[in-house]
């Protein structure tokens, strides 16, 4: 399925405040407002973007160390993630988790997670709950190249084959997983080759065409829920910055290759497709809509710096639930 | 009072709690059939032998409004799935700022005693009291299994039930109509005036042996079984000792920093037992040794009513 | 590469061996002689024996909780298996391992191992020592279908394809992992259809003949020695027995499903290619055969009921090396 | 002497061991390019993200003949390799009966400070423990960091060693030529006569200032460090609590059935150390809770110098 116009342009609105919310946290990050560490999505928007927009609001996904991006695009509110990155009571997580770990599960974002791997089992578990229910709910996973090597990919992606569950693991292969390589790590490049062990459909896609992500999670999405169990998406991408924001780290990429890379942003793709295909679209209308994604992360930063730090005594609350 | 085994009322409280609640589901490598008769393959899931993935997915299916029981087997299977407790499970609820809830119970056998060696002969559950964000408990008879059992799966966290592999036949009353036991709350097995004796699943039985047997010497014991391992009832513990004085912790695990060791210091640490007590206390656990296969071995290993006597002794005779 | 003659009744030899052995563990164990738990390899000898035939002494193998064969096909002395059963001071391991730890590294077998897919990444450890010493040594890894859905299994095979160890992941696929069959948790049946993921070479033999299982042994193991990395052979076989030697636990397994495998026994398999290759062998040489094999087996027992118990304290000991 | 990084002087100490030594390798997700350069791509082995498998290629090379060395990175990381660790590593030379050795170092950061939230802020040293054969070992200054990591690389068992992430960029002596510090031996960090602290990894630092603020109070506090976890130097802690009659236990992890839980159990239990007591232990630990995200909250769980001063008057006061 195509996406209409307006999706398209709700699609590149999403892009570019991932981007901006980025850049914004980065800087933050480096003037000491947001602590810990910082791992940027820059470059991979269009994995996120075109996968959730084949989502409906109460289908699920989960995220990895590397989630402002998920959260984004699965329509998470940017004053509450700020607010979470500056430590403070408004925060997602009332600023017990930080980057990595933001969650808002009443829009079906069950989570980042710092542990790679880590979430591939917990989302296949969405993915029963989702069976169990009936209604037509997916839930997807989004994971690393590296992830990929996990036990834990093998044992989801069998449990959810054999078992037919309604979901989408998609493939972030961005080349690195920190400073090593892929090649150092996999047998095969190609994580999609994998799926066939499963019996399930392993597609590959350019995962910096927003357009392309779209069709195949459209695809996937509907096969599970038609009841016909998951899909495995590997959507070839780039990180544009090193592995975390942390000052002075290593980053042993070539050059030219993030060159090569970044000449092929995914916003620009975007952007480019909108001028071809509507001849209407114009570099005023981007700047506009570059504005008010400004203006969104501004009045983030806004609603963080105003909310108040919680009380130290706080770190008792929340170990256990009631 | 109809009495069932140990095995038999942990099934009962699993049946009743899974006829209670429809959101319950069963996950373990081994689906027994008389629970999917009952309840069906949807939601009795034999999975391939995948713990960690497994174990994942109860977290998953928790955070989506399902109330998972995990069954590992042998509490040895659990440490595949080491990740999916320590990192998700634990912290879970904590990290995201407590905006869900994840009631999962993960059941597991533990302890020795039938020559299964080193791998299949563990009881490890201290490993999970210095975590913070899961309870455990550790029942000691059938009535208690079932009350605890059917709290835990009412609760809205993650909790680990140790399930003591040399109890599992172990019959005693249980009453025919629904009740729970709280967690957190210590039962004291036998009152006694002149020493507590802390034990733990199995030892719970061995030091009312030996209990018996001291009374014959004239020695009152008190035994105190804390049943939750986490949160522990410190101050049933601390009562009992600041009474009898004298303090001998029964446990089927290794000495060391282990659940025995926690019972010495929250005893030692509080100023009120601090000062009753008449003689330090002493652990009466396994030696600190991988368990062996052999009978003669294995039986070296593992504390019983007479190493617990004479840890009695010593600590009477010392003060 | 076939099989010479003399290989051939060598093999038939292990296999008679394994066979009565276990045929005698499970006696004992029955009687109280043997602790703890026995799991059966019967119906299964011609895997082990048939990959075994294809290596060196110096080649290493690892096994699973089913180890009784592995250890007899790898060249494991029989009194001290028999002792370790009984739990004596001359078994394998002093008595403190019993059937699930029977290991001898003076041969190259690493031990059986009571963790399901505990072995897979151990024994590629081995591998990687074998290509660091550069000496054409090969390791081999035995393990069951309901292991090959352990994330080890992905993990290690994914590593030994990239780093191209000089490996065997051998797995017997008897459809059942204890009580459950590998339909419920098998998203493909054929184990060996993963191989692909890794881009090395998944070959299904029928592990009830024992000279299939060494041709195809012999070729990995030839691939192997040539540095060009590991093979996944998937044998399919059947344990005759229960899970476990336990009186009274339950077997779900239909009965004809049963009956059916034991009418392929891998040894009667060979028994009958003798005699058809080679019109002269004859029921009586297999008569010799089994008398002498019988009267090996009563020899262990009779070393393994001399053995004393280990002392007491000896439990304290081997805790750490010096 | 010269002074350098405690982070310096476990690299020191690894590749100082890999020259030493051709069958030692390096297993870990991350090549450093300066290891590869130096003992290249075959021993220095940048592995995928699967601590389990690699884990457990280092016991399968180790019982061939190689000595691994594994970088887990962080602690965190080490749950999913669990079962190689409790399952397999800490039992195998065991339950072989002796046979084969298998001599391995695994390498891990721990501790918080670092607004790293609850997965990548742990210190779970005291889950190892209780596991019979594995030995710990946690440094707390260059010096014994860099003794300890030879004499762990040079151990013919499984040592698992964790290293204070506080620590990281920490100066000290440490001398230009060869020297280890044997395993298993305590290091009194400074004499004192009042009060005995224990203290682990990144809290000697701050008993250290603790008692020199102490000292200008008139109170003499000794700060002993174990060094080793396991196995622990039971005489040297017991010895200065004969001496000194009290006791305060510093703890980065929470106090549950932790390493202070140990601390305070195997001083209590020994007759004659009992008898010097004044005064009931304390451990200053975190609080038992997952560590959060936000500075404040954080450093509100974490305990430091303040808490441990906190503590010995407390300890003082009470007899
Ligand atoms: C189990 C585990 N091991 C190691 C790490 C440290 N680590 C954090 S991110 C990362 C790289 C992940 O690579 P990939 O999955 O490809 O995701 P990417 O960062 O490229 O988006 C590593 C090794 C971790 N978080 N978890
Ligand atoms: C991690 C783990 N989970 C569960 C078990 C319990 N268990 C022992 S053997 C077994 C079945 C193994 O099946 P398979 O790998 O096919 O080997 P087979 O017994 O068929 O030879 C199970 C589940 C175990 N030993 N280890
Ligand atoms: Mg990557
Ligand atoms: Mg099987």
């Amino acid at each position: 399925m195509t996406a209409s116009p307006e999706l398209q342009r709700e699609m590149l609105r999403q892009m570019q405040t991932i981007r901006r919310f980025e850049e914004r946290a980065s800087d933050d990050y480096h003037n000491g407002a947001i602590y810990g560490v910082v791992h940027c999505y820059i470059g991979e928007e269009a994995v996120a973007v075109g996968v959730c927009s084949a989502l409906n609001k109460d289908d699920q996904i989960i995220s990895n160390h590397r989630g402002h991006g998920h959260c984004i695009a699965k329509g998470a509110d940017l004053n509450r993630m700020m607010a979470e990155l500056y430590g403070r009571q408004d925060g997602y997580c009332k600023g017990k988790g930080g980057s990595m770990h933001i969650a808002d599960f009443s829009i079906g974002m069950l989570g980042a997670n710092g542990i790679v791997g880590g979430g591939l089992s917990i989302v296949t578990g969405a993915g029963l709950a989702a069976q169990l229910e009936g209604k037509g709910r997916v839930a997807v996973c989004f994971f690393g190249d590296g992830a990929s090597n996990a036990g834990s990919f093998h044992e989801s992606l069998n449990i959810a084959a054999r078992w037919k569950l309604p979901m989408l693991y998609v493939c972030e292969h961005n080349s690195w997983a920190a400073n090593t390589s892929s090649r150092m790590t996999h047998a095969r490049d190609d994580v999609a080759s994998r799926a066939a062990g499963y019996g399930i459909p392993g597609v590959v896609v350019d995962g910096n065409d927003v357009l392309a992500v779209y069709e195949a999670a459209t695809d996937a999405v509907a096969r599970a829920r038609a009841g016909e169990g998951p899909t495995l998406i590997e959507c070839k991408t780039y990180r544009w910055r090193a592995h975390t924001e942390r000052p002075g780290a290593a980053d042993p990429r070539p050059l030219e290759e993030i060159a090569a890379w970044m000449a092929k942003d995914p916003i620009q793709h975007l952007v480019d497709d909108l001028k071809q295909q509507q001849g209407q679209y114009s570099d005023a209308e981007f700047q506009a809509l570059d504005d008010a994604v400004m203006s969104a992360v501004a009045a983030a930063v806004a609603f963080a710096e105003a909310s108040p730090f919680p009380a130290p005594e706080a770190a008792l609350d929340d170990v256990f639930a009631d | 009072m109809r009495e069932i085994s140990y095995a038999r009322a942990g099934m009962e409280a699993l049946v009743e709690e899974m006829r209670r609640d429809p959101t319950t589901i069963h996950l373990a490598t081994d689906a027994p059939p008389s629970l999917v008769e009952e309840f069906g393959e949807a939601r009795i899931r034999a999975t391939p032998i995948t713990e960690n993935a497994f174990s994942g997915i109860a977290i998953g299916a928790a955070g989506s409004g399902l109330r998972p029981i995990v069954n590992w087997s042998m509490v040895t299977f659990c440490f595949v799935a080491m990740d999916q407790i320590v990192n998700q499970a634990s912290k879970i609820h904590y990290m995201f700022g407590g905006q869900q809830t994840f009631p999962i119970v993960f059941r597991s056998s533990v302890g020795g005693g039938t020559s299964l060696a080193a791998q299949h002969s563990q009881s490890p559950y201290s490993m999970f009291m210095n975590l913070a964000g899961l309870k455990l408990i550790l029942p000691a008879t059938p009535y208690d299994m079932k009350g605890l059992l059917k709290s835990a799966i009412r609760d809205n966290n993650p909790v680990l039930s140790f399930e003591s592999t040399r109890l599992m036949g172990f019959k005693g009353e249980v009453p025919d109509d629904d009740y729970t036991i709280p967690l957190g709350v210590a039962d004291v097995k036998r009152t006694g005036s002149d020493i507590t004796v802390v034990a733990l699943a199995w030892l719970v039985h061995e030091a009312l042996a030996a209990a018996e047997e001291m009374a014959k010497e004239g020695v009152s014991v008190e035994v105190v079984d804390p049943r939750t391992l986490f949160p522990m009832d410190n101050e049933t513990i601390r009562a009992s000792v600041q009474k009898t004085g004298r303090l001998v912790i029964a446990d089927e695990a290794g000495p060391t920093a282990g659940a025995a060791a926690e019972i010495a210091a929250l005893v030692t640490e509080d100023a009120a037992t601090f000062a009753a007590l008449k003689a330090p206390p002493k652990r009466v656990c396994a030696l600190q040794v991988p368990i062996p296969y052999s009978p003669g071995l294995e039986n070296h290993v593992f504390p019983d009513r007479n190493r617990i006597i004479a840890g009695i002794r010593e600590v009477m005779a010392a003060g």
